[in-house]
């Protein structure tokens, strides 16, 4: 089939502002929207630029803002979005500098990342095989330990679009994969962290992230399960 | 811009950040360069699980490991490799755990663990209960685990640096040059001691399970310096990828359970290896696989495929323990695991071959074994020789966290006793070099189709079944796709970002990979593990049993002079295990080559 | 107040008083009070009589009444800092120059608090003679 | 605009509906306190309320609190149950299905009395 390919141009050493550029492809509908950018930058116009790695929706490197709505580019097929003569849009996600065409600057999405302590902390001498956990409490973190990070949801909730400072959705998935960790010793520290005004409590349920997570991830869901544990860690 | 460290690692994969961390843990200061922000790293799309003899199952000893690993590897494989592998593989395993990866668990709270191919109780009696699995994403767990570990320990990170080139000096590393990616700048990290763990090639061929980030780059680099890589002709296809995107399924699938079936119906695996069936080691299923299509018993609309059966396996045992591949055929495929046959075919997967390094991770500069000092190796683009002639399931996350470790601890070591070496004039000149070139040559070639046709013709030449005639035509080929590469011009005039750029010094660094593995393949004139020539069938153990190492031949542009490196079967080399298990007396354990049947 | 967090140590600072907490469950808490009493008043007073009713004697006649004060009262305090808090929200999140915020929501506290100072003088000084 | 769905929707209206009947209510506050100062300026300010189209927007802003209150509702049920935030979607067609019954039902109560001016 034939599509157009819309895509949002930006390249801070020659333009004011961003445009749209728009690229005729021949694709067929099982055609990954990454295999059409890849098809627009390798036969048509090198210069577009963005990030990719993995092509199959597990590295979390190039989540864009396609048709309206944040995805990754390698997980999502055109028989989903797109008819034959139709045209996609690809646009950077937003809140985040746009850096060059579809690549944004990450750091302030891995600063929030790293300011929730996403790391196991437990002090007290291991014993010489496994930590026992029953594969109850294992399950309990089946959902948050699924995040790839690639900033889908953070990127698609109107709170952090207009306030840069909400911690995001992202690092709260991050921190419920340890406040639910039977083994981890800091779940005060980080539901401390989660209760501040740039932590759980920005959040408006929104359900944006959870529509956009590309991990399938109950985003919202777990996010009052954080505002809970919050709640009842203080009372 | 110039930085200083003692303990450099280049790459952030599972290998390259348990080595940061244990180099830290060394009392040394340590940076880590990476092309890709670390999270974005391949290991996160290993799925099955880590194989350690933990025996929370069934019973298991490292030495049925060690003999698997060997016996897998079609006794290619080092043994004193093999040995410390198989034991430390186990600490390390629970090191994981008590650094807090969510593994899945049994019913008593332990580990859970799975059958995976290759893998058997008492010397190859049945299959055995030996991967540690974390549902189908271990390898996504790790890298998370171990991402999260090192932002503890503070380690410092330049993502987005392309490594472009190793200053290398009468035999001692001093250090790399890196591209920065969001600005184009050049920059020179001088360092005690540099450990390379950049991961593996898979993008040379056209099906591939493999990033399209993995391009062989810090191989290449190695080699253009006249160093050796060893083993290159040993290249694993996995037997299941999705059809036409190779897209991994997961060996996990068969330890669950998953029955391959041709057009059929037939299950055809009981007739290629009657013991371990569809649980034989990749080699041999891939090949049974192509064997299969070949007789016209494949399906799909090219009948290049054959059918992977779930449809009697629990519900839940596929959304829960294989969540991750249901998914992938879902999205990918529009097949419900649950209740439809998926079709699959064998996907380029790992090198086992690589640049060539000790049991400490130090690189081999030539035939015999003088090392370079200051530089170390890990992970898939190592070849500590534990993988041989090829690789067993569940053993590359483990060989990422022994090695990965062991070079860390090594490096740290050395640096912690070395000077800073001499840094040349100037060491970024060839760099620079090479950037310039890519940005004023003529233009009148493209990359993409270059690099397009190089897959095509290596899946075609080199894949999984290899003769002499085809390699020959494809060492023409490659002759022909590196001359046109000469007029790759890059259009893409910007500073930052710029992709196109790093595309096509990616593209270079694929056609050294390339040529490395045509001339090695081309020369072993036997079939060996994942190697199978048809003009030379059977393994000959007489000839042949001896890792090749290619070099670069500067005096014939685009040939390659191979040299051979014995394989170590008693410890002769003698060495001690990092954990806390006493080593058995090296040599104590060997294992003669035997014939390979499953 | 809003400063990102962006090390371990400006989130442990930050992170030492509930009041986001409170504030949160006392949006919920007055929420549920509100439903019945803003949906009672606009009953009271719009559906079942028309706004030009609400005369100036029929105003005074009502309050004449002391639990028609209270709840009048209550009704007010809580819209107030149920709204207030609400809209400091919206300025937290659209006001994003510190400056800026510190002067909008002063300014807007302050306006609403006279209001709620004539509401409730209104209230309270009346007097039915 | 981003196509985010019911959620997003639900959000921008209740932050949209709490603002405005906020505004309304301090003018609102404002207008009745003014009885301390009299009758008379009491009953100038309020004969305003008379205008038709003041009377008509006041019929929004009774929609506008149904809304927000029962969107509210819906907020605190997801809060403190799962279910809640399993049947977000669901919850909210609620909302608005009641908040336009109500609205009708205000409608068909003061229209009559707008048209005639009482
Ligand atoms: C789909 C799939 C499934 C697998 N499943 C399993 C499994 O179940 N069990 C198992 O044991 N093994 C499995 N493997 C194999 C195993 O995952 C890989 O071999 C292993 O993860 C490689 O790790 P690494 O650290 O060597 O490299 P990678 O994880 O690939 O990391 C490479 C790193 O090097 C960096 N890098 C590369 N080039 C440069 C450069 N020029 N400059 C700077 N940085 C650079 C990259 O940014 C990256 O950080 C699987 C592999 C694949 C592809
Ligand atoms: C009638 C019953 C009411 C209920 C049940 C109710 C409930 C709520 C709840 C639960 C919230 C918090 C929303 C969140 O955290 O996401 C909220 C926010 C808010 N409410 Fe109310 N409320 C009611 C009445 C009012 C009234 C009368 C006003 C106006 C004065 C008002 C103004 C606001 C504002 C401005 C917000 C902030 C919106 C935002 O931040 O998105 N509410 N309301
Ligand atoms: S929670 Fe989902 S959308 Fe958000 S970063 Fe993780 S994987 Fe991406
Ligand atoms: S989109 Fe934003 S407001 Fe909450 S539910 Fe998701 S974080
Ligand atoms: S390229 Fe890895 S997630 Fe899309």
């Amino acid at each position: 089939m034939n599509i157009n390919v819309k895509i949002l141009r930006f390249d801070p050493e020659k333009d004011k502002k961003q445009h749209w550029e728009t690229y005729q492809v021949e694709a067929s509908p099982g055609d990954r929207v990454l295999d059409v950018i890849n098809h627009v930058k390798w036969y048509i116009d090198p210069t577009v630029t963005f990030r990719r790695s993995c092509a199959h929706g597990i590295c979390g490197s190039d989540a864009m803002l396609i048709n309206g709505r944040n995805r990754l580019a390698c997980k999502t097929l055109l028989q989903d979005i797109v008819k034959d003569g139709g045209t996609i849009t690809a646009e950077p996600i937003r809140g985040l500098k746009v850096e060059k065409d579809l690549l944004v600057d990450m750091e302030p999405f891995f600063d929030a990342y790293r300011s929730i302590m996403p790391y196991f902390i437990n002090d007290d001498a291991p014993p010489a095989a496994e930590r026992l956990q029953s594969p109850e409490d294992a399950e309990r973190m089946d959902q948050s330990s699924n995040c790839i990070l690639c900033a889908c949801c953070t990127t698609s909730c109107p709170i952090f679009w207009v306030n840069g400072s909400y911690l995001g959705p992202a690092s709260i998935v991050q921190a419920h994969r340890f406040i639910f960790d039977t083994r981890d010793a800091a779940t005060q520290q980080r539901l401390n962290i989660m209760n501040q005004n740039t932590g759980v409590w920005r959040c408006r349920t929104a359900y944006n992230c959870t529509e956009a997570c590309p991990r399938d991830i109950p985003i919202t869901q777990l996010i009052e399960e954080v505002k809970r544990a919050v709640m009842y860690q203080q009372a | 811009m110039h930085h200083r460290y003692d303990v450099l690692v280049v790459g952030a994969g599972g290998a390259g950040l348990m080595a940061a961390l244990y180099a830290a843990k060394g009392n040394v200061s340590v940076a880590c360069i990476s092309k890709l922000y670390p999270t974005r790293s391949h290991t996160g799309a290993a799925q099955g699980g880590v194989g350690a003899a933990l025996g929370n199952i069934q019973e298991d000893h490292w030495e049925w490991h060690m003999y698997d690993t060997i016996k897998g590897g079609d006794y290619l494989t080092d043994q004193d490799a093999a040995e410390i592998f198989a034991k430390d593989v186990i600490e390390a395993v629970y090191e994981l755990e008590h650094m807090g990866l969510p593994f899945s668990r049994t019913e008593e709270g332990k580990i859970a663990q799975r059958k995976f191919g290759g893998h058997t109780r008492d010397f190859g009696k049945a299959a055995v209960e030996r991967s540690c699995y974390a549902k189908d994403r271990t390898g996504h767990m790790i890298l998370q685990t171990l991402y999260q570990q090192n932002v503890k320990e503070g380690t410092t990170f330049f993502n987005e640096f392309h490594v472009l080139d190793l200053i290398i000096e009468n035999g001692r590393c001093s250090g790399v040059v890196a591209y920065e990616l969001s600005t184009g700048e050049i920059h020179t990290f001088h360092a005690k001691a540099v450990i390379m763990a950049a991961g593996g090639y898979g993008r040379i061929f056209k099906i591939t399970s493999n990033a399209l980030t993995l391009t062989g780059d810090l191989m290449s680099i190695y080699y253009r310096k006249g160093l050796p890589l060893e083993d290159m002709e040993f290249y694993q296809f996995h037997p299941t990828g999705l059809t036409k995107l190779g897209i991994l399924v997961t060996e996990g699938i068969r330890g669950e359970g998953g029955i391959l079936r041709n057009k059929d119906g037939e299950r055809f695996m009981e007739r290629y290896a009657p013991t371990l069936k569809d649980l034989a080691p990749r080699d041999i299923v891939s090949r049974s696989i192509y064997t299969e299509i070949r007789e016209g018993r494949g399906v799909g609309p090219d009948k290049d495929a054959v059918n992977i059966d779930l449809t009697h396996l629990p519900r839940d045992v596929i959304e829960n323990k294989l969540s991750e591949i249901t998914d992938l055929s879902r999205t990918y495929l529009g097949l419900d695991p649950v209740k439809d046959l998926v079709p699959i075919q064998p996907t380029a997967h790992y090198a086992m071959g690589g640049i060539p390094t000790t049991i400490d991770g130090e690189c081999i500069a030539d035939d015999d074994g003088n090392l370079i000092e200051g530089l170390y190796a890990a992970g898939e683009q190592a070849c500590v020789s534990l993988h041989g002639a090829n690789r067993l399931g569940t053993n590359s996350l483990g060989d990422l966290i022994v090695f990965g470790r062991r070079s860390g601890v090594n490096a740290a070591k050395y640096a912690r006793h070395a000077e800073l070496a001499e840094m040349p004039e100037a060491p970024e000149t060839e760099s620079l070099a090479l950037i310039e070139r890519l940005k004023s040559a003529d233009g009148s070639e493209n990359a993409a189709r270059i690099r397009k046709e190089l897959q095509e013709t290596m899946m075609n030449n080199v894949g999984i079944f290899r003769n002499g005639p085809d390699m020959e035509k494809q060492v023409e080929i490659l002759h022909d796709l590196r001359a046109r590469y000469q007029h790759v011009g890059v259009q893409d005039p910007s500073q930052r970002f710029n992709s196109e750029l790093i595309e096509a010094i990616e593209l270079g660094f694929m056609l050294d990979c390339a040529e490395a593995m045509t001339h090695s393949a081309l020369n072993r004139t036997e079939s060996r593990g994942a190697h199978d020539r048809e003009d030379f069938h059977t393994r000959d153990d007489v000839n042949w049993l001896k890792h090749s190492m290619a070099y670069k031949d500067f005096s014939h542009p685009g040939s390659v002079r191979i040299g051979y490196k014995p394989v170590v079967f008693k410890g002769e080399r003698g060495y001690e295990t990092v954990n806390t298990y006493t080593p058995t007396a090296p040599g104590d354990l060997k294992f003669p080559p035997k014939p390979r049947t499953f | 107040m809003t400063i990102r967090a962006r090390t371990m140590q400006d989130a442990k600072q930050q992170s030492h008083t509930n009041a986001e907490l409170n504030w949160w469950i006392f949006m919920r808490i007055s929420g549920l009070i509100l439903i019945f009493l803003v949906l009672g008043h606009i009953y009271m007073t719009f559906v079942q009589v028309s706004e030009s009713d609400a005369t100036f004697d029929a105003v005074i006649n009502k309050l004449s009444n002391p639990a028609w004060k209270f709840y009048d009262w209550l009704l007010l305090a809580l819209t107030m800092l149920h709204g207030v808090n609400g809209a400091r929200y919206s300025i937290d999140d659209y006001v994003r120059s510190r400056p800026n915020r510190a002067w909008v929501r002063n300014s807007f506290f302050t306006v609403v608090a006279m209001i709620f100072a004539l509401g409730t003088v209104g209230l309270f000084s009346f007097n039915p003679n | 605009m981003y196509k985010g769905r019911e959620g997003q929707w639900a959000f921008y209206l209740h932050r949209l509906s709490g603002l405005a009947i906020l505004a309304y209510f301090l003018i609102h506050v404002i207008s009745i306190s003014l009885f301390v100062f009299g009758e008379k300026i009491y009953m100038a300010v309020h004969g305003g309320y008379d205008f038709i189209l003041f009377r008509l927007a006041l019929i929004l802003v009774a929609a506008g609190v149904m809304y927000h209150a029962m969107n509210g509702l819906r907020i605190i049920v997801m809060d403190f149950t799962g279910k809640g935030v399993a049947y977000q979607r669901q919850l909210w067609y609620g909302v608005l299905l009641i908040s336009v019954v109500w609205t009708i039902y205000v409608a068909f109560k003061v229209l009559p009395r707008v048209a005639a001016g009482v």
